[in-house]
C-alpha cells in the first residue's frame, strides 16, 4: 500500500505529460513497446525532417518515473538524427530518482523509440 | 501545496479521537504507577487498567477477564496463532489466502515447526463458503484462523457459521477482528470465536496497543510468547503501559457507544463514494458487493497504471494495491486471490472512511479520483 | 491522607518527564501517520520515527540502524534470548540466578526447547567472577546472558570482562540493561555486547516502549518472536507507535545530555540515605558496597517482618524484597541468591531514586524508615 | 515487590498496636510459638484472677495481619476461661481480610495463647 516519494520533476511531469498525445498530422512514424507484468505500455510518434527527428509525441500507460521518461525523452528527441536515439537509461533513472527496480520499465520507453526510430531510418530523409 | 491533503486512509490507522486523547494525558499526568505495585498509586494504575478491559471486553460482550493486552492485533495474532498451534504440536491448521500478514506469517511459521497448513482461497467476491471450510477439516485440524472484516476489500466473512463448523469438530477458532470493532456487530456469543485479535489504533485510539480475546469456558490453552514477569495471567508479561490502556479502554468505549450510528454514517458515505465513481467505465468494485463494513470501499479502475494513478491523487490520503508493503512492489496478494489480474489488482484504491468525515470531502475525493483517472487514460496508448 | 507520598519506586517506573510529555503528545497530535505508507503523513511519521531510533542508539554509541524497538525490555530480553537461541538449536546458554524474571524465564523456555542451560550464582556481593563465566563456557555454548545493572541491588556486572571471555570464545553476549541507560555508561563499543535490551520508562520515558540493541557487524542471527509485517527489519512486526518511540527519543536524548550529572547528584542522594540508615544495628546493605548504580540501594533489616514495615511506612511508596510478585509471596530470590536468609531477604527494602528527587526528601525517607523499624522492633518479642 | 491493600482496621491496628508489650507487674503467665519460615515470632502475657483472665499483653514480630489478630486477641481475651481461648481464627481472617495464605500465622497467634493459658489452668485459681 505504499510507494517511495517522489522527486518534484517527476510529480511535475506526471501532472503536465508534456509533449504527451497522438499527433494528428501527416509524416508521422510510429513504435511501440509493452511490459505486461505491469502492464506499461509506451507509444513513440516521431517526425523527421532533414534526416534529424523535427518533432516528438508519446502515448503512455506506466508508472510516474515512465511517463516522467516518456516526457523527458519527447523533449530530448528533437534534433537527434534515428540511429542516435538511445537513452542514457541509467542517467535518467538517477535524475529521475527512479528506483533500480524501474529500470525495467525504462527500457520498455527505450523500445518503442527505437522502434519508431526503425521507421524512420527506413524512410527516404 | 494548498489544502491539507483529504485522509481517506482510516484502515491503516486512523487519527487519536479528543477524548481518547484527554484520557490518555490523565493517566500520563496521574503519579506514577506500576499496575503491579500495590502503594495507592500502583493500585489507581491497577483501577484504570481494569476499567480499559471491562471497556475492551464490553464491545465484545465478554468480561473482562477474557480480555489479554498486547501491543497490537499483530501480536495477538501471533499469540492466537503461534500460542494455540505450539500449544497442539503436530496438528492442521486452516486459513485463508486473504488474512493479514500477521496471521498468514505465524501460520507459515506454523508450519515450519511441523503443523499441517491449508490455505483456502475465497470466492471472487471475497467470501468463503463455510462449507469450503467444514470440507478441509480432518481429525488432527486443531485451528482455524478467519478474519471478521478484511482490511483491503472490507468484505466480511459469516464467522457465526464458520464457528458452527469448528464446534462441531472441536477445533479452535481465531478471528482477527482489527477492522471489525466499530464497524461491525462483535458479539462473542453470536461469533462464538474462540479467539479474537483487536487493535486500537483502527478505531481512534493509540497505535501499539492492542487485545486478545480468550474465550472463558472452555479456556483455550496458550503458550505465551513473551515470559517472564506473569502480567496478563502469565499470557503476556511486562509492565503493562497504562496510558496505552487507557486510550484502547477510552477508543472502545466510544465505538460501544457510538459505533453503530457511525458505522451506519460511515455506510452511506461509502455508498456515495461508490456512486460518485461507478459510472466511470472500467471501474470494478473489489470484494462482495453488500457482505462488507461500513468502512472501507476497494475499487480497480480499468487502463491506468496504480502507482501514476495514486501519484496523481496529491490531494488525498488513500491506500493502492500498487506496492502492498512498500519493500515488495507487488499487486495486492489479497485482490489476487479474488481473482483479479495483476493490472487491476495493482490499479486498485483502498478508500478507508472514519470518525468526522463528512460528503463534501466525499465528493472531493470522487471528483479528484475521476479527474487523474480520465487524465491517466487519455494518456495512454489507445 | 496528609502529604502525597514520597516516591522511591523509580525502578519500577518513574514519572514522565515533561519534555519527553510534550513531544508525545505532539507526535499524538499531528496528523494520523503510519511510517509505513508513503504519503507525506507517513513520511514524517517514519522521520520521527527515524529521529527517536537515533537517540537511542546515540546513548549507547550505536548507528540507529542498530536499534530494533520493542514493547519493553521484557519483549526485548525475549527477543535476544529466545531469537538467539531458536536461531541456533540445541546449544549451551548461561546466565545468573540473580537475572530479571523476562532473562531467566526465557533461558528456562530455551532449556524445555533442548538447550542446556548454567545458571551461575553471584558472590554474596551480587558480582560474578569473569573467570566463572569463563570456567562454563564450553564448545556447544551460544549465549551467555547477563545483566549490566541489577534491578534489585542496583550491583553492577563487569560486562567488558564477560564479553572478552564471551568474544575470545565466539559465544553472543546478551545484555539487560534496563536499569542501566542514563545511570551508568552504556557505550558498545566498551561493553562489546551483541544484544542489549533497553526501556523506556525506566528513565521517564513511557511505559510500553523499549528496545533491543543489535550489533551490526558480525550482526546476530535472531528468529523474530512475531511475524508479519515487515517492521523493524522483519525482527518486530507491527504498525510502529511513533508517539511511544519518539517518547522513548525523548527520554533517551536527555538521558545522554543530562545523564552523568544526574547519576553523580543520585549518587550522592543514594549515600546520603544509607548514612541515614546504616547506624541503626542490624541493618546490612544488599549488594557490592561500590560496583552499584547510582539510584538503587537495597537494605535488610533484622527483627522486623518486611510485610510490616512496608505496610507502616505509609508515607513512603518503595519496594520490598517481602513479596515480588504479588502473586508468590516469597521473599526475593535475587537477595536469597546472595545468601541472605529468608527473613533477611523478606526484610528488605528497595529504595531507588529519579530526576528531581532531592535530599530532603531524603531525609524524611529515611527518618520514616527508623521510625518504623524501631517501633517494630520494640513490639518484638526479646 | 508488592502487597495487598490492608484494611483500614488492619493499618489501625498496626499503628496503634494497642495492648503491646511486656507487662511487668507479678501474677503474668507467658506462652509463645514461632513459625521459621516466616520468622513470624508471638509471645502472650496473661493475668487471672477468680478463673477468668483478667489482661492479656503481647510481643509480635509479624505481618501487618498477624500484629493485628494479636491486637484483636488481646482486647478479646480478658472475661474468658483459660479453656474458652479458641480464636475463631477464620472468622477473624475474613474480618481482617487476610489473604488465605495468612492462615499458616494467625495458628502462631492462637498457639502462643494456648501455650499460655495452658499455664493459667496449671495454676490454682
Ligand atoms: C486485519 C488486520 N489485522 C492485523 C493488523 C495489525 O494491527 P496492528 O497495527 O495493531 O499490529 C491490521 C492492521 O495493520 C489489520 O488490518
Ligand atoms: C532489569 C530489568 N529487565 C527487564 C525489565 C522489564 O522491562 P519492561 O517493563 O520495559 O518490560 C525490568 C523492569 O521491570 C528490569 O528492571
Amino acid at each position: 500500500m505504499s510507494l517511495q516519494g517522489y522527486s518534484a520533476e517527476v510529480l511535475d511531469l506526471l501532472a503536465r505529460a508534456p509533449g504527451a498525445g497522438r499527433p494528428d498530422g501527416v509524416g508521422w512514424v510510429s513504435g511501440e513497446a509493452r511490459e505486461p507484468l505491469t502492464a506499461t505500455h509506451v507509444r513513440f510518434h516521431l517526425q523527421a525532417s532533414a534526416g534529424r527527428i523535427a518533432a516528438a509525441r508519446y502515448e503512455v500507460r506506466g508508472c510516474p518515473h515512465t511517463i516522467a521518461l516518456a516526457a523527458l525523452a519527447a523533449a530530448w528527441l528533437p534534433g537527434r538524427a534515428p540511429a542516435e536515439v538511445v537513452l542514457d537509461v541509467r542517467a535518467l533513472a538517477a535524475r529521475l530518482q527512479a528506483p533500480i527496480g524501474k529500470l525495467g520499465r525504462f527500457l520498455v520507453v527505450q523500445e518503442a523509440i527505437g522502434a519508431a526510430a526503425l521507421q524512420l531510418a527506413g524512410r527516404p530523409a | 501545496m494548498s489544502a491539507p491533503p483529504l485522509y481517506f486512509d482510516h484502515a491503516a490507522t486512523t487519527p487519536l479521537d479528543p477524548r481518547v486523547r484527554a484520557a490518555m494525558f490523565a493517566s500520563l499526568d496521574a503519579a506514577p504507577g506500576n499496575p503491579s505495585a500495590t502503594h495507592a498509586a500502583g493500585r489507581a494504575a491497577r483501577e484504570r487498567v481494569e476499567e480499559a478491559r471491562a471497556e475492551v471486553g464490553a464491545l465484545l460482550g465478554a468480561p473482562a477477564a477474557a480480555i489479554v493486552f498486547t501491543s497490537g492485533a499483530t501480536e495477538a495474532d501471533n499469540l492466537a496463532i503461534l500460542g494455540a498451534g505450539r500449544a497442539r504440536p503436530g496438528g492442521h491448521v486452516v486459513s485463508l489466502r486473504t488474512e493479514h500478514r500477521a496471521v498468514l506469517d505465524a501460520c507459515r511459521r506454523l508450519e515450519r515447526e511441523g503443523h499441517r497448513l491449508t490455505l483456502l482461497t475465497p470466492a471472487r467476491d471475497g467470501r468463503v463458503d463455510p462449507a469450503a471450510i467444514a470440507a478441509v477439516l480432518g481429525p488432527t485440524t486443531t485451528l482455524v484462523s478467519v478474519m471478521l472484516v478484511n482490511n483491503e476489500t472490507g468484505v466480511i466473512q459469516d464467522i457465526a457459521a464458520i464457528a458452527a463448523e469448528c464446534r462441531r469438530r472441536g477445533v479452535l477458532l481465531h478471528v482477527d477482528a482489527a477492522q471489525a470493532a466499530g464497524r461491525v456487530p462483535l458479539d462473542v456469543s453470536v461469533l462464538e470465536a474462540d479467539l479474537v485479535s483487536l487493535s486500537a489504533h483502527k478505531i481512534h485510539g493509540p497505535v501499539g496497543v492492542g487485545a486478545l480475546y480468550v474465550r472463558r469456558e472452555p479456556r483455550p490453552a496458550l503458550q505465551p510468547l513473551l515470559v517472564g514477569g506473569g502480567q496478563e495471567g502469565g499470557l503476556r508479561p511486562g509492565t503493562l503501559p497504562v496510558h496505552q490502556l487507557v486510550g484502547m479502554g477510552a477508543a472502545f468505549r466510544l465505538a460501544r457507544i457510538s459505533g453503530p450510528a457511525e458505522a451506519a454514517a460511515l455506510g452511506l458515505l461509502r455508498d456515495r463514494l461508490w456512486s460518485a465513481l461507478a459510472d466511470l467505465p472500467g471501474t470494478y468494485l473489489n470484494g462482495h458487493p453488500t457482505a462488507r463494513a461500513p468502512h472501507i470501499l476497494n475499487v480497480s479502475f480499468e487502463g491506468v497504471d496504480g502507482e501514476a494513478l495514486l501519484a496523481g491523487l496529491g490531494g488525498l490520503i488513500v491506500a493502492s494495491g500498487a506496492a502492498c508493503g512498500a519493500e515488495s512492489g507487488e499487486p495486492s496478494y489479497v485482490l489476487r486471490a479474488l481473482g483479479r489480474d495483476d493490472a487491476l489488482a495493482q490499479a486498485s484504491l483502498r478508500f478507508s472512511l472514519g470518525r468526522g468525515q463528512t460528503a463534501p470531502e466525499v465528493d472531493a475525493a470522487a471528483a479528484q479520483v475521476r479527474e487523474v483517472v480520465l487524465r491517466l487514460r487519455s494518456l495512454a496508448p489507445a
